[in-house]
């Protein structure tokens, strides 16, 4: 099992999800960078956190157009399974791989922090470990978290069961104040279609060590490595 | 072929949530300007296009928003090219 | 060819004699250039004229001291091959004048002085000071430093993990804004800022150059009068996406190979700082073609390019015949790097515009015979005023825990998280201790080891007793670190003081150094890095002396972490040290009764070392489970804090 | 008492660095559009102001912009006022 880690220039979560693929899963890891066409024969593709061109214009407006996300959409249109974290989710939803836009956070304040997540949808190929309605908590980190769509595509989101994550409090109860970025519906994470590409504001990578805080975020690396 | 000055206005579509125009809108008020009211906060650009031509301009600008430089999920865009 | 006058030579903050010195140096009439040059090497900000002859009473070596000051940052041994790097740096000026951009432009210099020095910086702290709260001018600067941090910062995906922040009238018309950058390096792989090789290019990478920030070394030797609002234009502004580039491209270029001798990055004074000191480490000479260095304005003339603050800059002197190698990896990163000039042997800088020579200055006369000042002296006649307090004179309070509940919501004791939520603190993944405990704690990934670092002064304190607040601010940055299981290792600093032209501000600068050099011996932490920032005074109004301290220290092993608050309900609580009736510049005085009087705590710098290492010895032997240290607002806030800092806290039951 | 329409430009001084627009500008350049040059980004701002006249208008964005909408140190501005 392989994992390719794009690397946009401005990336800088890509060492991290590096560090817990190959360290704490003890799987095959390569960075993939983003002027090459070559996914490397990556079983998964991650697009990681940062701030891909420094965010200007519009976070992941730029980066969408590198040579290596070409390579990611035809991977994902071929089933392959991409999981796009915080940065990488703006990539995906610019790329229209996902619908929605990840606007500027309602306090207009780069938030970091802890929050709790309610899964809801345990039959993706990136929570297949978790059980629906798990509360799992995980560490957000960004400035332009609000997850925006017309009613129309919520509506389609809610229908298909593509509300992967929800933000949620520590009983997993969707409330207006555990909602820390103004996000519709409280949306922290949305899969596409076919459940095979994943695009989530927080970062699971930040919480597979006990270490560091907690080790909720595991049951995403584990589930994508169950599906192998 | 000539230089052309081109001026690009962004603008977040209706019923698009806009948290920034809110906020300073909001500030506004506090600070005494009550009357205040539809704040809504976009981009503005301004370039220089060489070597080209004023139709040829027209169609590159349309281009360049529609791929880049606005996001047709929530934002219109209108330009106005003329003569450097 | 521009005479130069009187004024011209005030304009640039050089006095009469300098002036004639400068005469004797090139032993004829500087042009416009070379003066300009002469006005930012002989600035305060780059010659610590008013600060040398006290600084070098630090004690700066030690057998794990790999690099004291004198590089652009510190070097510190921590054992496995492995080193930490690490320096503070000021940006008062110019975040009082934009605070966005001079606090991100603050972080983005400092981050360079630690790669540099061929280490990946793996956390940034900053220590901050204010008017009080109410006033809008701090609501506006406060707002401002810490989004411009945060900007930064996290785009540079380097965490922000802790740090410092305090409100008080001093500062009203001067903010205080301190950056600093840890990092770990091999110790194989460390690089210099040293010219070497007469004939090796001298490669110019990064960030075109434009007309930022000139005279920004002298105005930070300048004092704000009442206009100081127009000195606006000088501002820098930072692009961390660039500086991100920058870093990869570095570093990678480092771990190539031997393609690099030698590296600074143009902070203050850009260009003339980064190629002069760096011939000077050598003694050697550099030549420089300004007409090869990338510009972003059109028509800069050689004095805006030389004195220019553009930010995302570094100078390299490269390996013959490697340029194109480092072209190929900057390249690669989407930077520029334009060979400018190359190494000389006559120690002396000569720069050549079009074709001709425009300036040629000996080394030297720009850095060792910069002028050093013995600044008069004179103790200031508050000090006896204002260490008469009797705490007897002071009634006692009615409701204490109305007290404490204010003492615990006043800014300068409540928690912080309103300010570092807004800095990703956990990027990199190694982030064990996250902000809010005494000391910030940063795993190295492929060890069983971790280190600690914490930004710590109480410039009440140094108020009072120069002295006694020198010695504390580093005593205080040792307990945080043992507190946290770490040995103290070493030490960098930012001395903010007001103006040394002024008797009183330079004795307290004398007597902060005094104490700080007597803790440092006592602690076994010397001084590896750091930086003066004097004038920060408004209409004759400076503010309250702050040395600020940078420390950090060692864990041998990660099981050795210990967290300011108690764990389990029936754990028994220690006091380390003993308590004296000592009220004197206390928060509680000041923020209750209004009284800013002392004297502040005695300290006894024996004691302290033995009281460290008695904290350091119980957590290696596994029976502490939790270990705070007492500071603002004394015992009473220090176990409050040790209750409430965790989601769901415990209490605590203590025999006065 | 009428309602005005007011549309607002804060764009950055002249010299001071614009890392946004440069790195719109490279992007545009890698897309094709080589003959894009002197791009700057700044921002737009429409919104009303209700029971005010011409003049009081004028007066007050003025003050908006002064003290709130753009930052004197690095950014100039200007504004147009129509009746609604």
């Amino acid at each position: 099992m392989k994992f390719g880690i794009v690397v946009l220039p401005g990336s800088n979560c890509d060492h991290d999800c590096y560090h817990v693929a190959r360290h704490v899963f003890g799987k095959e890891a390569e960075f993939l960078w983003h002027k090459d066409r070559d996914l490397k024969g990556a079983d998964c593709v991650i697009l990681p956190g940062g701030f891909s061109y420094g965010d200007y214009l519009r976070p992941g407006a730029i980066g969408r157009f590198s040579p290596i996300i070409r390579e990611v959409v035809d991977f994902a249109k071929k089933g392959g399974p991409v999981l796009g974290i915080c940065n990488g989710f703006q990539v995906l939803t610019e790329t229209g791989l996902l619908p929605g836009v990840l606007l500027r956070n309602r306090s207009l304040r780069f938030i970091c922090d802890s929050v709790y997540l309610r899964v809801e949808n345990n039959k993706t190929r990136f929570t297949g470990t978790y059980s629906k309605k798990d509360v799992v908590k995980m560490p957000i980190a960004h400035n332009d978290g609000n997850y925006f769509a017309d009613e129309d595509t919520l509506k389609g989101l809610e229908d298909d069961d593509r509300i992967v994550f929800r933000y949620s409090n520590r009983y997993g109860e969707i409330t207006k104040d555990s909602n820390p970025n103004g996000a519709c519906l409280n949306i922290a994470g949305i899969c596409n279609r076919e459940g095979n590409v994943l695009g989530m504001m927080p970062h699971p990578e930040r919480c597979c060590e006990s270490i560091l805080g907690g080790e909720d975020g595991k049951g995403v690396f584990l589930s994508i490595i169950d599906c192998f | 072929e000539v230089k052309m000055k081109v001026k690009i206005y962004i603008t977040l579509k209706k019923g698009v949530l806009d948290p920034q125009g809110k906020t300073v809108q909001d500030a506004l008020h506090s600070m005494g300007y009550k009357g205040t009211d539809k704040l809504r906060i976009g981009k503005y650009m301004e370039m220089e296009l060489n070597d080209t031509s004023p139709e040829e301009a027209e169609k590159s600008v349309k281009e360049m928003c529609e791929k880049l430089l606005a996001n047709p999920v929530i934002e219109d865009y209108r330009f106005e090219v003329e003569a450097a | 060819m521009v005479v130069i006058s009187k004024d011209i030579v005030k304009e640039h903050g050089l006095s009469e004699e300098e002036y004639k010195s400068i005469l004797g140096c090139l032993g004829r009439e500087p042009n416009l250039l070379e003066l300009g040059i002469f006005s930012v090497m002989w600035s305060e900000h780059c010659s610590y004229k008013s600060s040398r002859m006290y600084l070098k009473e630090f004690p700066t070596e030690g057998p794990h001291i790999i690099q004291g000051p004198g590089e652009n940052a510190g070097v510190v041994d921590i054992g496995g091959g492995m080193a930490v790097v690490f320096k503070m740096e000021s940006h008062n000026h110019p975040s009082y004048i934009e605070p966005y951009q001079g606090a991100a432009t603050g972080v983005g210099g400092i981050l360079r002085d630690v790669f540099t020095m061929g280490a990946r910086p793996v956390a940034i702290l900053n220590s901050l000071r204010f008017g009080n709260l109410d006033e809008t001018k701090t609501r506006f600067l406060l707002k401002g430093v810490v989004a411009g941090i945060a900007g930064y910062g996290n785009c540079m995906g380097v965490p922000t993990v802790g740090g410092e922040v305090y409100f008080h009238p001093s500062y009203s018309g001067n903010c205080l804004v301190n950056a600093m950058c840890v990092g770990l390096v091999n110790k194989k792989k460390i690089f210099m800022g040293k010219a070497a090789g007469v004939g090796n290019p001298l490669l110019y990478v990064g960030s075109s150059t434009g007309r930022d920030g000139i005279h920004g070394a002298t105005m930070a030797s300048d004092v704000f009068g009442e206009g100081g609002e127009e000195r606006r234009p000088t501002v820098q502004v930072g692009d961390p996406f660039t500086e991100k580039l920058l870093l990869e491209a570095c570093l990678e270029a480092f771990k190539a190979g031997e393609y690099i001798i030698g590296i600074q990055d143009m902070g203050a004074a850009g260009l003339t700082s980064s190629s002069v000191e760096m011939a000077d480490r050598g003694g050697v000479g550099v030549e420089i073609d300004l007409s090869a260095v990338p510009t972003r304005e059109e028509g800069m003339t050689p004095y805006e390019i030389m004195l220019s603050e553009s930010q995302e800059r570094m100078l390299i002197v490269a390996k013959e015949g490697r340029v194109g190698d480092i072209e190929r990896i900057f390249r690669k990163w989407g930077l520029k790097a334009q060979v400018v000039g190359r190494v000389i042997e006559e120690p002396s800088l000569r720069l050549i515009s079009k074709g001709k020579e425009v300036a040629n200055i000996p080394i030297h006369s720009l850095t060792s015979k910069a002028p050093v000042y013995k600044r008069p002296v004179k103790r200031p006649d508050y000090i006896d005023r204002a260490n008469k307090l009797e705490t007897g004179s002071v009634s006692l309070p009615g409701d204490m825990n109305a007290i404490l509940l204010k003492l615990l919501s006043s800014p300068n004791i409540a928690n912080k998280k309103w300010i570092y939520r807004q800095y990703d603190h956990m990027v990199r993944t190694s982030t064990v201790v996250l902000p809010g405990s005494d000391a910030a704690v940063i795993r190295i990934q492929g060890t069983n080891k971790a280190i600690a670092m914490t930004v710590d002064c109480n410039s009440r304190y140094c108020y009072l007793d120069p002295f006694a607040g020198g010695m504390s601010a580093v005593a205080e940055a040792a307990r945080n670190l043992a507190a946290t299981g770490a040995r103290p290792l070493a030490i960098t600093d930012c001395l903010n003081f007001g103006n040394p032209e002024r008797p009183e501000i330079m004795w307290q600068f004398r007597e902060a150094v005094r104490g700080m050099k007597q803790a440092c011996i006592a602690l076994e932490t010397p001084v590896v890095s750091g930086n003066v920032s004097f004038y920060n005074e408004t209409s004759g109004e400076a503010v309250y002396p702050t040395p600020s301290v940078g420390m950090v220290g060692l864990i041998e092993d990660i099981s050795h972490i210990t967290t300011q608050w108690f764990k389990n309900d029936g754990d028994v609580i220690a006091l380390i040290g003993e308590t004296r009736e000592e009220l004197g510049g206390s928060e509680y005085l000041s923020l209750i009764h209004g009284i800013e009087d002392g004297p502040p705590p005695s300290i006894d710098i024996i004691r302290e070392k033995a009281v460290i290492d008695t904290c350091l010895d119980a957590i290696r032997s596994g029976i502490i489970l939790s270990a705070h240290d007492c500071s603002e607002g004394g015992l009473a806030v220090a176990l409050a804090k040790a209750c409430i800092s965790f989601e769901d806290g415990l209490g605590a039951e203590m025999e006065i």
